[in-house]
């Protein structure tokens, strides 16, 4: 029962949830991704985020790179979603779950999609600082 | 014809709006729809001149020739993730 | 709040208790590994595995493996928890988490405890296949 | 002296017990203690002549002295994960 699941959403992502089922008996690693949101960035003190997202073309994006995955590595499921909306400190803006008979096909697998989900799909980051100021991020961050 | 044109993000700071439709002559191409829309200038100019487009929701280069109906979105450096 | 936990247990492994709390503010990835039991190896059919530990010094080696992933990438919390006993196919037999600033730091801190825990700590894994025969295995699996 | 003697995995099978107490001279090495276990005959043989070995849970040489009320496990090639 190996999917593909990508989704663009407002609610509070739950990494249990993400996970749930992702492994088949044939599977013997799971890695999962996890995006936080920091207090900082380029030592700029960050308050919240706001997330964005071209939501009909992020998701086809998003099972585009997930496809490219399998076709790649050898993974079963492989599931990620990505809050737009509103985010405060320390939650989850992105999860990534990659299930493989080996470890690293899912080690690799998961890298590769959280740098391309940054390099191609269409989500925009807008910081807001501690002093108020809201600005919108052009390029990925490390 | 008339395309649908989208803005996101610091674009739409640009056009002041998240979506436009824009009348355009028939047989033309995305970069003329550009074209058009920093012609129409103040912050229009803020608009890159050869910005990333995507046409029906796929990456698609400037010569990518537009038809009635059609969407386009313009779409700043991505900052996902 | 940095810090690392390492432990053996013969309880369920719960994914969602190994992430509870490992991130920051300071952190903006977190990489969580899972084990899980595969229902084959080698072309032979497995049915469940027995693992068994070397506890009070696996403990200890786990604890000298995570602290040389903090010694050498730039992390925050981590957590890894490996079960011993019988498990079942699909079940979890090692979780490990990594919080930290940028995530490739989370993914080859992560990456890096899964390779030394399996060439130096003091488990062993029997197999049980479904003809009935079970066999301790030597050497890392992939 | 008495040395705590730790059986895990195969090497269980092969000493028939996770753990015996085993008494050496003073002054005796890890190789000595693997010595006269081998010494034993029967499946002792199956021991390796140069297992892995930890003293007091922490992987040691076979050259290692041991002390009274030292614990020595040994170390079957390792496969957790």
């Amino acid at each position: 029962m190996q999917s593909l699941q990508c989704s663009i959403t407002d609610a509070i992502i739950d990494p249990a949830a993400v996970l749930a089922g992702t492994s088949s008996d044939n599977d013997g690693a799971v890695v999962l991704f996890l995006g936080v949101v920091r207090d900082h960035n380029d030592d700029r003190a960050v308050s919240h985020l706001e997330y964005e997202a071209y939501t009909a073309m992020a998701e086809a994006e998003l099972r585009k790179v997930g496809q490219e995955a399998r076709d790649r590595f050898d993974v079963g499921t492989v599931r990620i979603v990505h809050r737009i909306g509103r985010l405060e400190i320390g939650e989850v803006s992105v999860a990534i779950s990659v299930a493989s008979p080996h470890r690293a096909a899912a080690y690799e697998s998961s890298r590769y999609i959280i740098e391309e989900l940054k390099k191609r799909v269409p989500i925009w980051k807008r910081e807001g600082y501690l002093e108020g100021e809201r600005v919108w991020l052009a390029g990925g961050t490390k | 014809m008339i395309i649908r044109t989208l803005f996101f993000a610091s674009y739409k700071d640009i056009a002041g709006s998240d979506a436009l439709d824009i009348e355009l002559p028939e047989g033309a191409l995305v970069s003329d729809l550009v074209s058009q829309l920093r012609a129409c200038g103040d912050c229009w100019n803020d608009l890159p001149a050869s910005p990333v487009a995507a046409v029906n929701r796929e990456y698609s280069p400037l010569s990518t020739s537009l038809a009635h109906g059609d969407e386009v979105a313009f779409i700043p450096p991505v900052s996902g993730g």
